[in-house]
């Protein structure tokens, strides 16, 4: 039934034509600052996409998606990085007595080599740490602080490798991009466009997935794991795919990001980004494709707004935001929405006569039954 | 061989740091299995109190007792650890039980306020905390030293241990905890008031963060952000040593710390730590559910 | 087609099935009782994978053994097992949650693809109309009544097509009228395919029954008619003093 | 259910009231005009009143302000906020520059560097600021150069730093290694030993310090004996320790950061090694962090700064008083601090010799400036943007404060290659191909 109502609402395609119209019209009306920052929230949205894929649908939390970000995002630094000082070493590298181009740097002298590399690395890595946790069915939570522990230990690395990485400060400095100067207002215009085009076909893409057959298994995966085992399924490798694929969107997020901000570091990709991830799923609401898109634009720019204006008490909302979301809207905004929905349906249903008890029961059990 | 002693004991030390922090997660995630991340939170309430202790003994006692706010403060913070543990227990977690990964964000957030808050009372910066006196220096062993503060530390997570133990497994309201857990319905039909044993419960686990806390100051800064440099090692030692088992967690907490003392000796810190976290997730390979495990018939 | 060899059941010591040989038949109604403990829900678990055994070996239509496989393999020899808690998929439609459980092949890559085709489509209006939940078919799983949510399990595990169903205690919870539809419901199903049941209600064992089999102490006692159960003397033994539920 | 439903609207509404509340701020505070965000709270628009003057205003000159005032680094970031305005505040009362007062907008750059460079953005293009004070670690001055240098803006960076840079649109204010890594070196060879081990934290500044010490001991004959670093925030020592004594250095350089260096300093003492069995050197802990260490376990142990509290000259005696009746008695003042206050007076200095806020003209203007600072007369170096600053090394009083035992005389020119050193030739040749 409630799926019912989000395909009324959400999944309208008039709705989701205007909106897309209205990022692909953004440029004319939002100045050069205010484009990339939508531009970057955009970015972080299709990491959203990817990691409600996961928690959302498939009930796996990872709280180590800043890692994939920032593997597709170094991969996208170091290509811009050769290309803008032409071939020559970085300069942190001759601090660091490099002599020459590490041999890992090598493939990122090519742009298209580069691109393919940011998607293909964050899923190689997330398909071999799914791969190895999930085959022995090692236990949700464990999973999740295990997810927490990689970050700790992957930027912990980035740091240290600092002749390779560039390490507390990252890979800065760009100028070029195909050609292009990197930080002119018509490139970062294109960039902008290429990143909503993209993250509108992830969104379709993904829409595809999960409204047919797999997104029911996924679910299935989610609320009753060994019951999908034994009607046949083999729930890890499901799992394994969907961390996989998330982890591949992360790194198509984390390049459109470089592109548009310039910078990756290692504190891009820690822990509390990687939280915060999770956050704007949580709050546009797990489960449904639109919402963690919308979660990541509101909470950044909630971010960006607040810090502008009360940076002491940024640290105060996001940790109200994380409780209330969590406790008492455990399905975000769209849970809200949906919550309307429902009340005006159910004033439908009793002047039509017909019995409601079945309505009532449905959301009872939708708010006593959760995704953990 | 005292490179080896040493490595030894530095490994033993580790680990008695691990334990005490852990201790209280292994009853919060371990039992109740509330995944607490506000635990840090709660080892930075123990140690600004003990920093507030020392700053009322400074101004207030007698310079000859001075040394006394250490013993006092340790209560004391097992006390307001726990109290706050019961507050957020009270308004917090009990709407979380059987949604242990939302219990994980929403005390996240709960802990990134405490951190805040703790940085409006105290400032940002770190507050200093003079050891007390008869705990500088060391023992020494022939060419060895061992430091009080180190020594000491390995007691109090021998006593806390110790007593949770006694708590859990020799009364009877650790018993009536322990019914609880393990079979929530049927405890209740028996008369125990579960509400309450939740609430108790929580506390004990966050009072031992508390204890924590106060120990740390011994051995590092003190400041809104302590909290956040331990709770993941902490975790790791839940998880190696098996959810619901003192014993798994005395042993992930040694092993841990052994493993990363001589990883870190024999390499260098970063690399240590990364060789830990390969170590655990090999070793999950082997034991998917930590060391000590019960085996349940229940699906899920 | 389902053999099992001295299989032992040990849980940290406890000894759930101890050296039991047993044995399904073809186009069998068969039933297993015994008191609390003697091991017949371990009995279904080690079958389908849910618990291992730690000597002895179960072969399926004599050729594999299920002891070395793991859940979703075994669903794929053809056997299929209902719980005894519902455990349908709440926040899924009735028809999406027969939908997955249909036969089909359910590796990844089919999945993605999974479309279906006009047979599909009927066996899964036969199946809702069997069950009668033909109206709610677009309602929550989660909406339903604890019976309906019985039935929907059961339609579950026929959907899979199975050569060998197993049913842990299908009736609990049933009113009267529910239990007579689900037991022509199981008399049915058996005409193409063994059908191995646990339960404690001792009328519905009596109307529904091909062969009873009765555990004791994870050990086979006696295996038999339901009239030659009732004769039996150690069965009377072991139940003695004991409230039969 | 209804009322509960009730209940969920209403923090929802409440939730999203605030956020656009906050949001529409940071649009004025943008000077953005949206019709729609017109309705805001009169609460925001008196928070946002200072900064809503437009660019055009006369009066003003818009300065940014960019450091951490949240997250890890806001510990020391926050204080050379609260000193730059100081200097701000100094100036306007004494009539501005070039006649107008200046004007602060703050941003917090959050311990983020790309925050970092996206704020910077910010006040270069939406607030048009004459020049931004700004940054802490090296790693935020990385963010904020290419948007400083695409946007001819003006960057004042106020902390020592490993060198190897000279940005045409930043001036550094603190310390290149040659002002404080380089003499202090040379200073414990002669003093105190020549068996050196290093330990920092691993990270840029450590790693490009250590690589130049390792040069330096070479060439001055000095004796290395072991390199560790620690990831930033570690806070078990026991196994360095255990290192240090195998080794027995006779000087630890430690440019360890943060928290790192109380765990360090509180388990050496436990360890029985005091200053002086073993001298350790840190350019990392200034009076402020003394503090949160404990003056106890570091006490007799050196630094190396350009100032301390206690530096002995007119300027500070009046800097430290009127800092301390801006932020409470409690408040101490350290090298960076200074270095952001006196920043902002180069700065003016510039401007008003110049006569117009110009970037380009500013800059030209600026070469040569002098400045008697806190920490003693300073001046900016035409060719690479750095400062003269005089060189101090000192050790940590019972208090908590530093008493100077040596200084360089004079200010030294800075260096930020190195080019003056015959053993770092190898270093800065590799970077001026």
């Amino acid at each position: 039934m409630q799926k019912a109502i989000y395909q009324s609402v959400f999944n309208n395609k008039v709705l989701f034509t205007f909106i897309l119209l209205i990022l692909l019209l953004a440029p004319l009306f939002l100045s050069d600052f205010r484009l990339n920052l939508l531009g970057k929230f955009l970015a972080f949205a299709i990491l959203a996409i990817g990691l409600d894929l996961l928690w959302g649908y498939t009930g796996v939390l990872s709280l180590g998606h800043g890692i994939f970000f920032g593997l597709g995002a170094y991969c996208m630094a170091m290509y811009l990085k050769l290309e803008a000082t032409g071939g020559k070493l970085p300069d942190f590298m001759t601090w660091s007595g490099m002599q020459e181009l590490p041999l890992i740097w090598l493939p990122f002298q090519y742009p298209i080599v580069a691109i393919i590399l940011g998607i293909l690395l964050p899923a190689a890595i997330a398909f071999l740490l799914g791969y190895l946790t999930f085959r022995n069915r090692i236990n949700g939570v464990y999973f999740t602080i295990l997810s927490q522990a990689l970050v700790l230990v992957v930027v912990t690395l980035f740091i240290g490798q600092q002749n390779i990485t560039g390490g507390t400060s990252g890979v800065t400095n760009f100028e070029t991009f195909f050609g292009f100067h990197v930080n002119s207002s018509s490139t970062q215009t294109v960039i902008y466009l290429i990143t909503v085009v993209v993250l509108a076909s992830v969104f379709l893409g993904c829409r595809k997935l999960v409204k047919g057959r797999l997104g029911n298994v996924l679910v299935g995966v989610r609320d009753g794991e060994n019951r999908m085992r034994f009607l046949g399924y083999n729930p890890s490798n499901y799992k394994t795919f969907v961390y996989t694929l998330s982890g591949g969107l992360a790194g198509l997020a984390g390049m459109l990001f470089v592109l548009q901000v310039g910078i990756i570091s290692p504190t891009m990709i820690g822990i509390i980004p990687s939280i915060e991830m999770v956050l704007w799923v949580a709050l546009g609401g797990r489960g449904t494709l639109i919402g963690p898109v919308i979660g990541a634009v509101f909470v950044n720019a909630a971010k960006t707004g607040f810090s502008e204006s009360y940076p002491e008490y940024w640290t105060y909302f996001l940790g109200a935001l994380f409780v209330i979301v969590v406790v008492f809207l455990p399905k975000g905004l769209m849970g809200l929405v949906e919550m309307i929905q429902e009340r005006r349906r159910k004033v439908d249903v009793k002047q039509s006569g017909i019995k409601e008890s079945n309505i009532k029961e449905s959301s009872s059990v939708e708010v006593e039954k959760n995704y953990s | 061989m005292t490179q080896i002693i040493l490595t030894l004991f530095n490994g033993l030390s580790l680990g008695s740091i691990l334990l005490l922090i852990a201790l209280g997660l292994a009853i919060t995630f371990g039992l109740m299995n509330v995944i607490n991340m506000a635990h840090g939170e709660l080892i930075m309430i123990g140690a600004y109190v003990t920093y507030v202790m020392q700053n009322l003994f400074l101004n207030y006692a007698p310079q000859q007792y001075f040394d006394l706010y250490f013993i006092l403060s340790i209560p004391i913070a097992l006390l307001i650890a726990a109290g706050v543990g019961m507050i957020l227990e009270f308004s917090l977690i009990r709407f979380l039980y059987r949604r242990p990964l939302d219990s994980l964000l929403a005390t996240w957030g709960v802990g990134l306020m405490l951190q805040q808050l703790a940085r409006s009372i105290f400032g940002a910066p770190n507050v200093g905390v003079q050891s007390p006196s008869f705990l500088n220096g060391g023992l020494e062993v022939g060419t060895l030293l061992f430091p009080y503060s180190r020594l000491f530390i390995i007691g109090l997570s021998i006593v806390c241990l110790v007593s949770i133990y006694y708590y859990f497994y020799r009364t009877s309201s650790g018993r009536r905890v322990r019914a609880v857990m393990q079979n929530r319905q049927m405890a209740e039909c028996l008369g125990v008031s579960t509400r309450k044993v939740d609430l108790i419960t929580f506390a004990i686990g966050s009072g031992f963060a508390g204890v924590a806390g106060c120990a740390l100051t011994l051995l590092g800064a003190i400041g809104p952000t302590i909290g956040t440099n331990y709770i993941i090692d902490a975790f790791m030692v839940v998880v190696v040593g098996g959810v619901g088992a003192l014993f798994g967690a005395v042993a992930g907490a040694l092993g841990i710390g052994f493993f990363n003392t001589v990883f870190e000796y024999v390499t260098n810190a970063s690399l240590g730590k990364v060789l830990i976290f390969l170590l655990i997730i090999a070793f999950l390979q082997w034991r998917p559910s930590g060391l000590v495990t019960s085996r349940s018939r229940s699906l899920d | 087609m389902l053999k099992s060899k001295k299989i032992t059941v040990d849980f940290s010591g406890f000894k759930a099935i101890n050296e039991l040989d047993f044995e399904v038949n073809r186009n069998t109604v068969h039933f297993v009782i015994g008191p609390n403990g003697a091991g017949k829900t371990t009995l279904l678990d080690v079958i389908c994978g849910n618990a291992r055994v730690s000597t002895g070996k179960i072969t399926f239509n004599d050729k594999h053994d299920l002891t070395k496989m793991s859940e979703n393999e075994i669903v794929d020899q053809g056997i299929s097992r209902k719980f005894q808690a519902p455990s349908v998929f709440h926040h899924l439609t009735v028809y999406e949650n027969l939908e997955i459980a249909m036969k089909q092949k359910k590796n990844l890559f089919s999945i993605i693809k999974a479309n279906n085709n006009q047979e599909d489509e009927r066996k899964l209006e036969d199946m809702l109309e069997l069950i009668g939940l033909t109206e709610e078919k677009d309602n929550l799983a989660g909406s339903l009544a604890h019976g309906q949510k019985q039935w929907l399990e059961i339609a579950m595990v026929l959907m899979q097509e199975p050569d060998l169903v197993l049913l842990d205690e299908p009736i609990a919870g049933m009113s009267k009228s529910e239990r007579k539809k689900t037991g022509e419901l199981i008399t049915k199903v058996a005409k193409e395919r063994a059908v191995l049941i646990v339960e404690h209600d001792m009328d519905f064992v009596k109307d529904y029954a091909d062969v009873v089999t009765v555990m004791h102490e994870g050990q086979l006692l006696f295996e038999g008619s339901m009239e030659d159960v009732q004769k039996d003397s150690r069965v009377r033994e072991v139940y003695l003093g004991r409230k039969v539920d | 259910m209804r009322k509960k439903t009730h209940y969920f609207l209403l923090l929802i509404v409440g939730l999203v009231f605030s956020m656009l509340v906050a949001c529409s701020a940071a649009d004025n505070a943008a000077n953005a005009t949206d019709p729609e965000e017109d309705e805001t709270e009169t609460e925001t628009e008196e928070t946002t009143e200072t900064e809503e003057t437009s660019s055009e205003d006369e009066d003003t000159i818009k300065v940014g302000i960019l450091h951490s005032l949240s997250g890890t680094m806001a510990i020391s970031e926050t204080s050379v906020r609260d000193s730059e305005l100081l200097a701000i505040k100094e100036i306007n009362e004494n009539g501005g520059v070039l006649g107008k007062q200046l004007e602060p907008i703050i941003e917090d750059g959050a311990s983020d560097w790309p925050t970092f460079a996206e704020k910077a953005k910010k006040l270069l293009q939406q607030d048009e600021v004459a020049t931004i004070f700004g940054g802490w670690t090296s790693a935020s001055r990385k963010a904020m150069l290419p948007v400083v240098e695409e946007n001819n803006g003006l960057l004042w960076y106020p902390v020592q730093y490993e060198g190897m840079e000279a940005s045409p649109n930043i001036f550094y204010t603190g310390a290149a290694p040659n002002q404080q890594i380089v003499p202090a070196v040379s200073w414990l060879l002669e003093n105190r030993g020549t068996k050196f081990f290093l330990l920092g934290s691993d990270y840029v500044f450590p790693r490009t310090a250590n690589a130049a010490i390792k040069a330096q001991l070479e060439a001055e004959g000095g004796e290395l004996l072991a390199e560790e670093y620690t990831p930033l925030g570690h806070t078990d020592y026991n196994t360095i320790i255990a290192k240090i004594k195998s080794e027995q250095p006779e000087v630890i350089f430690n440019t360890l950061n943060g928290d790192s260096n109380v765990a360090f300093f509180k388990q050496l003492s436990d360890a029985g090694i005091t200053s002086d069995d073993i001298t350790v050197l840190s350019v990392s802990v200034a009076e402020e962090e003394i503090k949160g260490i404990g003056a106890d376990v570091i006490e007799g142990h050196l630094t190396s700064w350009n100032y301390y509290q206690t530096t002995d000259t007119p300027e500070n005696e009046e800097f430290v008083a009127n800092y301390k009746a801006e932020y409470g008695d409690d408040a101490v003042t350290a090298d960076p601090i200074e270095a952001g206050y006196f920043g902002v007076y180069l700065w003016a200095k510039a401007v008003e010799a110049a006569g117009t806020t110009d970037v380009d003209a500013v800059k030209e203007a600026a070469k040569g400036i002098e400045f008697d600072a806190p920490g003693g007369p300073v001046k900016i170096d035409g060719d690479n943007q750095h400062v003269y600053k005089t060189v101090r090394i000192g050790e940590v009083r019972s208090d908590g404060q530093i008493d100077e035992l040596w200084n360089s005389g004079e200010p030294l020119k800075p260096d930020p290659y190195l080019e003056g050193y015959d053993w770092a030739s190898e270093l800065s040749e590799a970077l001026s191909q």
